[in-house]
């Protein structure tokens, strides 16, 4: 039964781009969608609910060695909830927000296409979390690449779209190469590919299987140096990359790492990669965030940062604290993006420079400043509640891990204010401004926005006493008790990084940006460093490509050669075309076929001359047979 | 290998018969006219013939001067029916690839020599007594009636053969008029006529002199 | 008697077009397609009917040929050739319904294609080596008359390029096969009979000359890097619906043979040289890859990639055959994958050829970068070529996937070391594909496509057909992997 | 008079008789030269019978019948010359150049 | 005198007799007749064949003759490609003065070739050679108004000239050295201690003899000519039938002698060099008949293969029969084709054949393919014979060579099949009117089949003979 919680969404995706294009091309169709994707997320929670609580489980046996099972445990519960919760939002707001790419020159189309593929990745994603061996989550985790692969490549007519997807879908893929040999480990190591088998994996099996899986997860999460793939998802639409960030994609690599936490940390070398891992993409992702003029880029390069500190946070020993961040920051990156969404349809453009839309959108700017500050860690919003946990967290493990977790928050708050004050700050636009002549944002969109927002709003309620104990007792997770010397500095450090952002943004309206802050901007250039590595593959497979067609080719084309000449011979078609190729195999043949024949003079006394010597050549073999 | 009872004068015989043997032989290749050159051969045969009654062989050795007689005459016939230089009155020497066949001739006398000189061979001379015409029509007529027969019949089949291929006239106009393959298409040319044949006629020829 | 009708029909067909020249083009295309879809229900029938806990060969039938010789018409399968003849009769029953140029010889066209699915249902349904041979060498005849009379570009150039090479690997087979033969007494052909005596066991040097022939002779045909050459050129010069044969089914002939052959007959000696075979794959897969990422032409790159792919199937019975101690599970696996992987080939490149039928009936043209844009004028043709590019490079819920998983997973089990090396194979295949799929579909579309034709019914209902085969396989493949396994349980364990 | 005397005049005559089969143009000529080795072949056989055969009548009518090849080719071989001759002027091996490669 | 063991022969002979006769009183127009004359005969004497088959292996007419398996399956084998040629020959005669004559040379030709495949003596094979050398020329040289024919056939007949001398070289050295010419006799007086030197130059003057007639190396070079030059069913019947005849007489000659004498490795060399020569020559050809000329040499070196072997694999003699029939039967299927098409030549003329001329293309196709062995047609069994008993005697490299070749010919084979199926032609296609051609063509072309899907009957025929030396 528990099949159709994925699959629920996967059909519903099917029903709506089979029948989505009967559909009226107005905003009537727009409501049919929203209806539709509401309904469908609506069941799915119910289902997820039903679920939960009556131990749904299900297996689809392939044959004796490969059995598909789904089971619920607490982080998949968790991620089996919050995904159609977030995505609900998102999809209506894509509803209204986007149009069909095929509608052309007349009236913007409904994307029923674009719908749909959301519903399927939700659908995908509930499989991934609720899998309970290797060959579904496999399955699902592909099935989530390939979605994004084909949401990012939404607007088909640019073809930088479809290099950016493909861009994508190859880094997380090349990830997803380390998932295959996890499973082949752990099947190796178990005969299964249950999870429920894993304890029994050991030895040199484990090492390979942990790195797999780490591999995997850090690929699909952004963490570095994979993290540039989520800036070239940027080319998808925005409620493309709201899902993607807030609740899909990325979160699957923190929910592996989450599931699977006790397997992993059955090697020692786990927690300080995990940390080490977390901490720089945290610090990097901050870094970049700080200084990206890019709306949705500075927003993603936070995501790879958020996703760094849950990676520390499951790194030091609590999966459950990284479990309650990833639900929390769900809320308000999701937020976050729709509101950017919105403003660049303001000002089409997504450079924050040119936006300040404070004056002309409050309500979005409102909703917009609680992701914001919940991002940036101020007391008592929810993300800020699982981020001072994350602290904790680092704090076991050493004190000056906590400090330097403190400060990669610093920097969150930096990137949230600086976010914040350029897109919605108070500037050049006004209600009075020519920007009020350009389309606007339907009701649709902005309610989306604000649900989000005030979800994060409901989720401050973590700060409420007993609430987090009570979470934990329900997840059967642990979270580390606060001490109050890192809750003061990370304050501190917050309130810094809030300062320093206003400052920074005050600055950032004269300053020129600069090279260096570009390439920086733009994960330090290593999206260089990798379309450097991209050429030289392709580079290296044109090379290939020539070297097979002339050299390992080369012995075989006597028949070319051959043929080429019977080709003039036959049909006058194809001359010359292998005129210029050389061929040891076929000369040499075609060589001897024209000594053979030359020696056929005609004349008698040379085949006269031939028998005498074939005669002696008889008697020499004779000969020599005799004397051995 | 002694062991056959014959005298000195056998011996010088031998000798000499042995010399012209391979002297007329030789001469053959090296005369002017095709004409000497068949009596040439006649008499390096008839040598080989004399031997061969030496040998005691005197059956073989008459049958060879008759048929090797009727046959040089034959020979020199033809040559002066159909060929060039009837009467070696124009100095021919017709050769190719000379040093090649002195080598191979050379080489065949080395490696049937050494067979002759290093190879051992039965010892078994004729038995005294034996009259060689008479033993020779018993295996005609008796176990070797076979091979015999077959030769005359590869007699037989000679003359059917040298009669179709050379006879002038036939029974129904010339011979040879018609006696080529059916044409490519009713009543044109055959398939696969070789391109030398209609240009390079006679590239090598010295003389036409006959039809 | 179904197995001798399963091909035996399509060769009556074959004769019925051949002999009578009052044809039309309507009524040899019809009688064609309805012959070559019988032989696909009696299969599929014969599928229904066997029993996974039966003995390994079922269906069989045998009637003495030349006794005297040991050899017989001898019929019968196992899950494995089973699996691999229906989906060979499909892909048959697909392309002979694709529409094509049939340069006014409709009748013959249909002719050859029907003698070629006798042929090569033939090859898998045989169960006597020298009735495998003469079915095999059919096949080679077939396919020469049919890429060079029907092909384009340097047709016939390709054909003679394919038939030459490809009969040498199928005489060194031969010379195998006498070996096989004159290694059992009494002599005989009969595959049962050599796959339980293990004939040369342990016969040093001569089992390793026979052995090497044996995979040579394969590996052509397979093609397995480095004697893949006369794939490329075969395969553009052929029409779509050829190609789609000579990928789909004639490539599965060399992994067949050596599943069936080799891996069966030899297993000891197999087991000395898996290691060999299965870097020789692994260079197949990675090599493959790479030059298929190479290529500008649309077709060559399909090409490319089924030496990727027949690369996984050839490490996936290498590491089968590898007798290491407590990797009975894992062989299972990757002989089970290697299977799979050959059916699911068959109908994915076989839908990939055809697509390229489509594009050459339409354009006369493969050059990647002409063209662009094409799926706002032909949405179904983006959509199954998408569909078929995804089940290509491996995407979950497609066959692909299930039968990579199965040889990766079992390749871990026995030389991790290649697996992980390996499954790159599956980074490169995905990134070619992508950027195939980007530079053909997507991207703005060059004014010169503007009348470019949507698919029309007939492609789409066999698209339909053969796309349902593979998602089948990718979602539900309990059918198709309790019929192998049973085969391959037997064939791995009960040695 | 021995069987080596014998076997190397037979050797002299055989040596000239490839000689002349190799080196001459003309048909006639040529088949001289083969008629030439069956001289020494014959003169082999016979040979053979007295000293080695003890004079089993196979080895005169070995003789017969290596007289009867030598007889039977030069007849079909002057028949041949004469056909050729007729049909093509052919008298010289050179003359023989339509049919090669 | 044992007449009754040579009925077959006696029938041929009367038969041949009988032509001539017929030939001298019959109007030319009538000449066809003959033909039915030579098959009657023909069919006569390989009824009489059938007759004897099944007696114990024996040599008669005090060891002249053999009475064996081999003996008679050859000469059936003979027998039937006789009829095929005679069947060919009528209309492509019929202009010729002496139509008559050219059957009961042919009838001679056959005989001579049974000679070779039945002496167990050598002067009975020095006859036999001759006979059908004597019986070849003219056959080859039967165009007396054509210059090709006559040029073919004098080419023919010089080589023969000097191989045949060369035999007898062989022959008397072989003499002196066992004091007989008896089979039985040599190969006693050759077990115990004889002379190597002496021996080594018989066997070797012996064997290159009998080359001559296989159209092996080196005394290969006038079957091109011969299949060029000469009426196409002369051509048809010199470039299959006396290698039937002499392959055998070769391995009944080798047979005899001591295992040291290393005639394995002769009969292997003249086997690779026949067989490579032979293809890589017809690579290039672009005259038909010419082409098959050079494949029916490499031919000969695939059949030398069952020579090198005899003794070693007990089945090299069935193999050797079997595969010369197979392979009898697709050349003369060629020819037959050839013939019917008026003995076209060009590669050119071939082109789009199949659809002017679908039997003759489809026939002329599968004998090509039976050529090169693609199953299931009988060329195949002949092959797979072949490599089988290479293989078992442990010529493994052998078996390679022949198979590299079998590639190497397929070339070219296929350069004759590729224009008459995928060229195109606009002028109509002449073939001989009548039924005889046409006959001829279509019962070889059925034989290939059958001979293939019955290869059983022909396996089991061949499967027990062996020599009754």
């Amino acid at each position: 039964m528990l099949w159709s919680v994925p699959i629920l969404p996967l059909l519903a995706a099917l029903v709506i781009h089979g029948v989505g294009k009967r559909w009226p091309g107005d905003d009537r169709g727009r409501a049919v969608l929203t209806l539709a994707v509401v309904a469908i997320t609506v069941a799915t929670l119910l289902l997820v609910s039903v679920a939960v609580t009556v131990d749904w489980s299900g297996t689809y046996r392939w044959s004796s060695r490969v059995v598909l099972s789904l089971g619920m445990t607490s982080a998949s519960a968790v991620f089996a909830i919050v995904v159609p919760l977030i995505a609900a939002p998102i999809i209506v707001y894509s509803a209204y927000h986007e149009a069909s790419p095929v509608s052309g020159g007349g009236a913007a189309r409904p994307p029923v296409g674009l719908v749909a593929l959301l519903t399927a990745f939700v659908g995908a994603m509930e499989l991934l979390v609720l899998a309970e061996d290797f060959v579904t989550l496999l399955i699902a985790w592909e099935l989530v690449g390939a979605c994004s692969w084909a949401l990012i490549a939404h607007e088909w007519q640019k073809a930088g779209n479809l290099r950016d997807a493909t861009w994508a879908f190859l880094v997380t893929r090349f990830g997803d190469l380390g998932l295959y040999i996890a499973a082949a480990a752990a099947f190796a190591g178990t005969g299964s590919f249950a999870f429920a088998d894993l304890a029994q994996l050991d030895g040199w099996r484990l090492d390979v299987f942990v790195a797999g899986a780490v591999l995997a997860a850090a690929a699909k999460s952004a963490q570095v140096p994979f993290s540039p793939w989520l800036f070239a998802a940027m080319s998808g639409p925005t409620p493309v990359s709201a899902l993607l960030h807030a609740a899909t994609m990325v979160a699957a690599g923190i929910y592996l790492v989450v599931r699977l936490h006790a397997e992993l940390s059955a090697v020692a070398w786990f927690a300080p990669v995990a940390i080490t891992l977390g901490l720089t993409t945290a610090l990097a992702g901050g870094l970049v965030a700080c200084l990206q003029g890019h709306a949705k880029k500075l927003l993603a390069a936070s995501t790879s940062a958020q996703y760094g500190l849950m990676w520390l946070a499951a790194g030091a020993g609590f999966p459950g604290v990284a479990l309650v961040h990833f639900v929390t920051h769900a809320f308000t990156k999701a937020a976050l993006f729709l509101a950017a969404g919105i403003a660049e349809r303001h000002v089409d453009s997504y450079s924050l420079t040119a936006m300040r839309l404070g004056r002309l959108l409050p309500g979005v700017a409102a909703a917009s400043m609680v992701a914001s500050l919940a991002l940036a860690g101020v007391v008592p919003l929810s993300a800020a509640w699982s981020k001072e946990k994350i602290v904790t967290a680092a704090g076991h493990q050493a004190p000056w891990l906590a400090v330097i977790v403190a400060v990669a928050a610093g920097l969150s708050a930096l990137y949230a204010t600086r976010f914040q004050l350029l897109a919605f700050g108070r500037g050049r636009h006004d209600r009075m401004s020519e920007a009020v002549s350009r389309p606007g944002h339907s009701w649709a969109e902005a309610v989306a926005l604000y649900l989000l927002a005030a979800g994060t709003l409901a989720l401050s309620l973590l700060w409420w006493p007993g609430v987090g104990n009570g979470l934990a007792d329900l997840l059967s997770v642990h979270f580390p008790g606060t001490r109050p010397w890192e809750l003061i500095l990370s304050l501190l450090l917050v309130a810094l990084g809030i300062g320093l952002g206003a400052w920074a943004v005050r600055r950032e309206v004269s300053s020129q940006q600069s090279e260096t802050r570009t390439a920086m901007a733009d994960w330090f250039g290593l999206p260089t460093l990798s379309a450097r590595g991209v050429n030289a593959v392709m580079m290296f497979s044109h090379g290939l490509a020539r070297f097979d067609d002339r050299a390992v080719d080369a012995g075989i084309r006597g028949s070319a050669r051959f043929g080429a000449w019977l080709a003039r011979l036959g049909e006058r078609r194809g001359e010359g075309a292998f005129d210029g190729a050389t061929n040891q195999l076929a000369k040499g043949i075609d060589w001897a076929g024209q000594v053979a024949r030359r020696a056929h003079t005609g004349q008698m006394h040379h085949y006269y001359t031939g028998i005498a010597a074939g005669l002696a050549a008889i008697l020499i073999i004779l000969s020599i047979g005799a004397l051995l | 290998m002694e062991s056959m009872n014959h005298g000195l004068g056998v011996d010088i015989a031998f000798l000499l018969l042995a010399t012209l043997a391979v002297v007329t032989g030789w001469r053959v290749f090296r005369t002017d006219s095709m004409v000497r050159a068949s009596f040439f051969l006649l008499v390096s045969f008839i040598a080989v013939g004399v031997i061969m009654i030496l040998l005691a062989a005197e059956y073989l050795g008459v049958a060879m001067f008759f048929m090797m007689a009727v046959e040089m005459t034959v020979m020199a016939l033809f040559m002066v029916m159909f060929m060039m230089n009837p009467a070696g009155l124009n100095p021919m020497n017709m050769v190719h690839q000379e040093r090649i066949a002195i080598g191979a001739g050379v080489a065949g006398f080395l490696i049937l020599g050494a067979m002759a000189l290093l190879a051992t061979f039965p010892d078994q001379p004729v038995p005294a007594g034996l009259e060689p015409v008479r033993s020779l029509g018993n295996e005609m007529l008796g176990e070797s009636m076979l091979i015999f027969e077959s030769a005359g019949l590869v007699l037989l089949t000679t003359m059917i053969g040298v009669v179709v291929l050379s006879s002038h006239r036939g029974r129904y106009g010339a011979a040879a008029e018609g006696s080529m393959p059916p044409g490519l298409e009713p009543g044109g040319d055959p398939a696969g006529k070789p391109e030398e044949d209609e240009a390079g006629e006679g590239g090598h020829h010295h003389h036409h002199h006959h039809h | 008697m179904i197995l001798t009708a399963a091909l035996g029909l399509p060769m009556l067909g074959a004769l019925a077009l051949a002999v009578s020249s009052r044809w039309t083009e309507t009524a040899a295309r019809r009688c064609a397609i309805v012959v070559s879809v019988l032989p696909v229900l009696l299969l599929a029938w014969a599928w229904r009917q066997f029993d996974p806990q039966g003995v390994l060969f079922q269906f069989v039938e045998e009637v003495p040929w030349v006794p005297s010789l040991g050899m017989g018409y001898r019929l019968g399968v196992d899950g494995i050739a089973l699996a691999v003849a229906t989906m060979s009769a499909l892909v048959f029953s697909a392309s002979i319904a694709y529409p094509v140029d049939t340069k006014h010889q409709p009748r013959q066209y249909y002719a050859w294609m029907l003698f070629l699915q006798s042929v090569s249902l033939g090859v898998f349904l045989a169960l006597d080596l020298l009735l495998f041979y003469v079915f095999f060498d059919l096949s080679l005849v077939g396919m020469f008359f049919l890429i060079g009379r029907w092909g384009h570009g340097q047709a016939q150039l390709a054909a003679f390029k394919f038939f030459l090479y490809t009969f040498f690997g199928s005489l060194l087979l031969l010379l195998a096969i006498i070996g096989l033969y004159l290694s059992v007494e009494p002599r005989t052909f009969d595959m049962r009979v050599l796959i339980e005596q293990q004939p040369l066991a342990g016969a040093g040097m001569t089992a390793g000359l026979v052995f090497l022939a044996l995979m040579l002779g394969f590996a052509i045909k397979t093609p397995v890097v480095p004697v893949h050459t006369w794939l490329p050129q075969a395969h553009v010069d052929a029409p779509g619906p050829v190609s789609a044969i000579l990928a789909g089914v004639l490539l599965k002939m060399g992994t067949y043979g050596i599943i069936r052959i080799p891996f069966a007959m030899m297993a000891e000696t197999f087991s000395r040289y898996a290691l060999i075979i299965a870097l020789f794959a692994v260079a197949s897969i990675l090599y493959g890859a790479f030059v298929a990422l190479g290529q500008s032409n649309l077709k060559r790159r399909i090409a490319y990639t089924s030496v990727n792919h027949m690369g996984y199937t050839v490490l996936g019975i290498a590491v089968a055959g590898a007798l290491i101690q407590d990797t009975e599970y894992a062989r299972e696996l990757a002989l089970v994958g290697a299977t799979v992987e050959m059916v699911a080939h068959g109908l994915i490149t076989g839908a990939l050829f055809l697509i390229c039928g489509s594009f050459w009936q339409r354009t006369e043209e493969y050059d990647l970068d002409s063209y662009g844009g094409l799926l706002r004028q032909a949405p179904w043709l983006t959509a199954f070529a998408v569909l078929a590019s995804f089940a290509s490079l491996g995407l979950p819920g497609l066959a692909g996937f299930v039968a990579e998983f199965h040889i990766f997973a079992g390749t871990f089990g026995v030389y991790p070391w290649l697996a992980v090396i390996g499954v790159l194979g599956i980074l490169v295949t995905a990134a070619l594909f992508l950027q195939m799929l980007q530079k053909v579909f997507f991207g703005a579309m060059p004014e010169r496509w503007a009348q470019f034709e949507d698919l029309r019914p007939i492609e789409w209902g066999v698209l339909v057909v053969l796309s349902a085969g593979f998602v089948l396989i990718g979602v539900a493949p309990a059918f198709l992997l309790t019929l192998v396994e049973a085969s391959a349980a037997l064939l791995v364990g009960g040695r | 008079m021995t069987l080596t005397t014998l076997l190397l005049l037979a050797a002299a005559l055989i040596g000239i008789g490839i000689y002349g089969a190799l080196s001459q143009q003309s048909f006639v000529m040529l088949m001289m030269g083969l008629e030439l080795i069956l001289n020494g072949v014959m003169l082999a056989a016979v040979a053979f019978w007295a000293f080695s055969g003890a004079g089993v009548p196979e080895g005169q009518l070995l003789t017969i019948i290596v007289m009867a090849v030598m007889a039977i080719e030069m007849a079909m071989g002057f028949a041949l010359v004469v056909a050729a001759f007729r049909g093509k002027q052919a008298d010289m091996t050179e003359s023989l150049t339509g049919l090669k490669h | 005198m044992p007449i009754g063991d040579v009925l077959p022969e006696i029938s041929l002979t009367l038969g041949a007799v009988a032509i001539v006769l017929f030939a001298s009183f019959v109007r030319q127009r009538q000449h066809h007749w003959a033909a039915v004359l030579a098959l009657l005969a023909i069919g006569l004497g390989a009824g009489l064949t059938v007759a004897q088959w099944g007696g114990t292996p024996r040599l008669t007419f005090s060891g002249v003759w053999a009475l064996d398996g081999v003996a008679l399956a050859s000469k059936l084998v003979v027998l039937i490609a006789g009829a095929l040629v005679v069947a060919m020959s009528p209309e492509w005669m019929r202009t010729d003065r002496r139509h008559g004559e050219y059957y009961a040379l042919v009838l001679f030709a056959l005989l001579g070739v049974i000679m070779m495949a039945s002496a167990s003596d050598t002067m009975e094979l020095v006859l036999g050679v001759l006979l059908s050398s004597v019986a070849s020329y003219p056959l080859a040289a039967y165009h007396r108004g054509w210059a090709p024919a006559l040029e073919a056939g004098m080419k023919y007949f010089l080589i023969g000239a000097l191989t045949n001398t060369l035999l007898t070289i062989g022959v008397v050295v072989l003499f002196g050295l066992t004091g007989s010419t008896g089979y039985p006799d040599i190969a006693q007086a050759l077990a115990t201690d004889s002379d190597r030197l002496a021996l080594t130059i018989a066997t070797a003057c012996v064997v290159l003899g009998l080359t001559f007639k296989l159209a092996a190396f080196p005394a290969h070079a006038w079957m091109p000519d011969v299949a060029q030059g000469s009426p196409v069913p002369a051509a048809a019947f010199l470039t299959v039938i006396p290698k039937i005849g002499a392959a055998v007489a070769l391995a009944r000659f080798v047979s005899l002698l001591p295992p040291d004498v290393a005639w394995r490795a002769i009969v292997a060399s003249i086997s690779v060099a026949t067989m490579t020569l032979g293809n890589v020559a017809a690579l290039r050809q672009t005259d038909v008949r010419r082409l098959l000329g050079w494949s029916s040499v490499s031919q000969s070196g695939y059949a030398l293969m069952a020579i090198v072997v005899l003794g070693v694999s007990d089945q090299a003699l069935p193999a050797l029969v079997f595969f010369l029939a197979s392979y009898a039967t697709a050349n003369l299927a060629a020819f037959a084709v050839v013939t019917h098409l008026r003995g076209r030549t060009a590669l050119d003329d071939y082109r789009g054949l199949a659809r002017h001329a679908p039997i003759a293309a489809t026939i002329l196709i599968v004998s090509l393919l039976s050529l090169v062995g693609i199953p299931p047609l009988v060329g195949f069994f002949g092959k797979l014979m072949l490599f089988r008993v290479t293989l078992e005697g442990g010529y493994a490299w052998l078996a390679l060579v022949a198979v590299i070749n079998t590639v190497v010919s397929l070339f070219y084979y296929l350069r004759i099949v590729a224009p008459m199926m995928f060229g195109s032609r606009q002028s109509a296609v002449h073939v001989l009117s009548g039924q005889w051609a046409r006959s001829a063509m279509a019962v070889a072309g059925v034989l290939l089949i059958v001979g293939g899907l019955g290869a059983e009957a022909l396996s089991l025929f061949t499967g027990s003979i062996r020599f009754a030396l």
